[in-house]
């Protein structure tokens, strides 16, 4: 149960010719949720894209399931999801059009159950109103209610907490432990004080990181 | 020689303009082409010079960075 | 083998090789092309069909030929960046796209003023000038893409997609440009056929050639190694060569 | 392979199909466009608008206008699909859906395909059953306006295609609309040549059937090679962002 989903060995990263991180090497093990630390600017993002598959002006390894991530890239993609700053959410289209849009690419799910997912988080009565007019938490939400359908499991998300009021935010910590538990494996950014027992670290900024 | 005369090497018979204009463009084209990569070479030579000066006077006082505290700006009022 | 292809991807082994080979370059290329264009201009016989007019040849032609090998020569580095990422391939490309527009503009221009006494205009819609025409704004679109992309590992993986991407064309677009020209223009401006040129043509031509082709080896290489000082900096064998360099 | 190391850990069968994926994103952009009908209509304003430029600016004579109606015409298609070619992905860009569609688990080229022939079924074709209407303002005659229809049909979407090159290039950049010009144009000029070209042969009386496979011969080869260039273009772009 505990071998490493992903696993990074000597990632070296270089933006803009600064070296934003070098050494780092981490492994993502099931059942775990790991926070990515540090201040403005020191690749906390640049991070979860490298490992998202994203950006690729990266140096080292990345292994998926013990095998270069590049072997079995299907497998990779299938079984990640990546939640980024740009929620992914077209204003032209509404909650239920967005959210079977994204889903239609990894698991078609009945319209019942997306609209169980956007009642989750609470948008319950929103369905089918134009993201656009929605407000830009409203929007985030669309975009979250992935998780609660979600069967990836790596989760890779990125300053998941913003333009979320407080109550939004115990509710997704909440999910994300429940999600652990289950076996998930969860690796996030946030500039949210999020306080979970047993939650690895990976720090950047100085050019360490430890585990 | 193909000429009779350096008169006739320059006239060409009437083609001279034509003939004289391209080979002048092409030696100023030329010529600039290789005097620019040559001048360039030359300021990333310096610019990296300049750039270990800094750094290594950087390196014999190095003090860490300020934290960001967000304070103020006083502007001072003449 | 791969010791080797990855020792020629070392810049700092490419910085060494090219500073000993530039001077024997510079020098031979200037010797070459001065005894090509001053055989040419003055010694050679004149043509008996266009008179001394024909004498830009030994111009026009070195142009168009490194205006079309330089290209070629992007698209090998191209896939060499894209395949293997080898950082002397971008920096290959990146350094000799503004020479090749030159020699580009260079040929057009030594076409265009060639052509008014030959053909009585300066612009002739020939199939041969609408082609390097072509490629002229194929190479202004690789810099001008070079130029708008901040980050030098992306700009050149974008350039040598794009490169790739004009080099599967470009014998469409001469295909193309060839059947254009033959349903439009009546053979009026067509040249009657080149007689077999002579001896006394054919070597200052040959030479002026070689010559261009030289100093093109040494713009490349003042140019990449120009290239291999800004993108490495800060690696400790440039801080050495400059240190050491200084003293 | 040991992706069955973990329980939770979903075999890529178990997945969506290439073609399920590719008909969603099809559909999701032929969506969204109907939601914003004005930027449909755009592209077409722009082609009629062009066109008419031509009898004010040179000449509304009908000889020269029988002449260069087919040049005409296929200078304005050609320019209306480059002035709608940047929004193919930069909206989608901007909000974030493009990252999504990068990481699904499909092949990147199959979906960029289908953006593509997306965009192509809503500017390319709506030029195509418009060219008719301005074919008889330039007063091409019949077989023509019909032939040069044939070739608009086989050509626009070699445009779409090359264009998304240049779009998944220039994407995320300052002034990328005329960037994106600067680069693709000198590849349009074959398609351009061919399909005025047939037009003009049939004027002549010439047979048609080689020019027409010729140019169904570019369609084929822009199917085949232009959506792995936009991907790995694209991945380019995605990794600068």
């Amino acid at each position: 149960m505990s071998e490493p989903l992903l696993q990074a060995v000597d990632l070296e990263c270089e933006r803009d010719e600064r070296l934003l991180f070098q050494n780092l090497s981490f492994s993502i093990v099931p059942g775990t949720l790991t926070r990515v630390e540090g201040p403005n600017g020191s690749g906390k993002t640049t991070l979860l894209r490298i490992l998202a598959g994203l950006n690729d002006a990266w140096s080292g390894d990345i292994l998926w399931c013990g095998q270069p991530r590049g072997h079995d890239r299907e497998s990779f993609h299938r079984n990640t999801l990546y939640l980024g700053h740009r929620p992914g959410i077209k204003p032209l289209l509404t909650p239920m059009e967005n959210l079977r849009a994204l889903m239609a690419g990894r698991r078609p799910v009945n319209d019942e159950v997306l609209a169980q997912a956007l009642a989750g988080t609470g948008l319950a009565g929103y369905e089918h109103v134009p993201c656009r007019n929605l407000s830009a938490g409203q929007q985030r939400r669309v975009a979250l209610a992935r998780l609660l359908i979600a069967d990836e499991p790596l989760w890779l998300l990125d300053e998941v907490f913003t333009a979320i009021d407080a109550d939004g935010v115990q509710a997704i910590e909440t999910l994300l432990k429940q999600r652990a538990a289950e076996g998930g494996a969860i690796l996030v950014t946030t500039h949210h004080d999020l306080q979970v027992e047993g939650m690895g670290r990976i720090t950047l900024g100085g050019g360490q990181c430890d585990e | 020689m193909a000429f009779d005369s350096f008169s006739a090497f320059i006239a060409m018979e009437g083609h001279g303009p034509y003939v004289w204009v391209c080979y002048a463009v092409f030696a100023v084209l030329l010529a600039g082409l290789m005097i620019w990569s040559v001048k360039r070479n030359q300021s990333a030579l310096e610019d990296c010079q300049r750039r270990h000066d800094t750094e290594s006077r950087a390196s014999a006082k190095a003090t860490g960075k300020a934290a960001a505290s967000f304070t103020r700006v006083e502007i001072p009022q003449d | 083998m791969w010791q080797w292809f990855h020792k020629l991807g070392s810049p700092k082994w490419f910085f060494g090789i090219a500073t000993r080979f530039m001077p024997w370059l510079l020098a031979g290329g200037l010797l070459l092309l001065a005894a090509g264009l001053v055989w040419g201009l003055a010694f050679a016989p004149k043509d008996y069909l266009q008179g001394n007019s024909y004498r830009i040849i030994f111009i026009h032609v070195p142009s168009a030929f490194l205006a079309q090998s330089i290209y070629i020569s992007m698209a090998v580095a191209a896939v060499v960046t894209l395949v293997w990422r080898m950082k002397l391939a971008d920096v290959f490309v990146k350094a000799i796209a503004p020479v090749g527009l030159i020699f580009t503009f260079l040929s057009l221009f030594t076409g265009a003023v060639w052509g008014k006494p030959t053909w009585g205009t300066w612009w002739v819609w020939d199939a041969r000038l609408t082609s390097m025409l072509i490629l002229l704004f194929l190479y202004g679109g690789v810099i001008a893409l070079d130029r708008a992309i901040n980050d030098e590992k992306s700009a050149a993986r974008a350039v040598a997609v794009l490169v790739l991407v004009g080099v599967v064309n470009i014998p469409i677009i001469k295909y193309s440009v060839d059947w254009w020209n033959t349903l439009h223009q009546p053979a009026t401006f067509k040249l009657t056929e080149k007689p077999s040129m002579p001896m006394e043509m054919w070597v200052p031509l040959l030479l002026s050639v070689l010559g261009l082709y030289l100093l093109f080896g040494w713009l490349a290489c003042i140019r990449m190694k120009t290239e291999i000082l800004i993108r490495e900096q800060r690696t400790r064998w440039v801080k050495d060569m400059v240190l050491a360099g200084r003293k | 392979m040991n992706s069955s190391a973990h329980p939770l850990i979903k075999p890529v069968e178990q997945g969506v199909g290439p073609l399920s994926a590719m008909v969603a994103v099809f559909a999701r952009d032929v969506r969204v466009a109907f939601r914003q009908r004005q930027d449909l209509l755009n592209p077409l304003l722009f082609f009629v608008m062009v066109v008419t430029l031509f009898p004010l600016g040179v000449s509304p004579e009908i000889g020269f206008l029988k002449q260069s109606g087919a040049g005409i015409l296929w200078v304005a298609a050609l320019l209306s699909v480059l002035l709608s070619l940047d929004h193919l992905f930069r909206h989608d860009f901007d909000d974030g859906t493009l990252e999504q569609l990068v990481l699904q688990p499909q092949p990147l080229f199959l979906l960029i395909l289908a953006k593509t022939l997306a965009h192509w079924m809503l500017t390319g074709l709506p030029l195509v059953v418009l060219t008719p209407v301005l074919g008889v303002m330039v007063h091409l005659d019949g077989n023509s306006v019909a032939i040069l229809c044939l070739t608009l049909l086989i050509g626009t979407p070699v445009l779409s295609l090359i264009g998304s090159i240049g779009a998944a290039l220039t994407l995320g950049l300052r002034s990328a609309g005329v960037l994106l010009s600067l680069l693709i144009i000198p590849l349009y000029i074959p398609v351009l040549i061919f399909g005025t070209g047939t037009v003009a042969a049939a004027a002549e009386g010439a047979p048609v059937a080689g020019y027409l496979a010729l140019m169904g011969a570019f369609l084929v080869l822009a199917l085949t090679l232009a959506p792995f260039a936009s991907a790995a273009a694209l991945r380019i772009s995605m990794s600068n962002s």
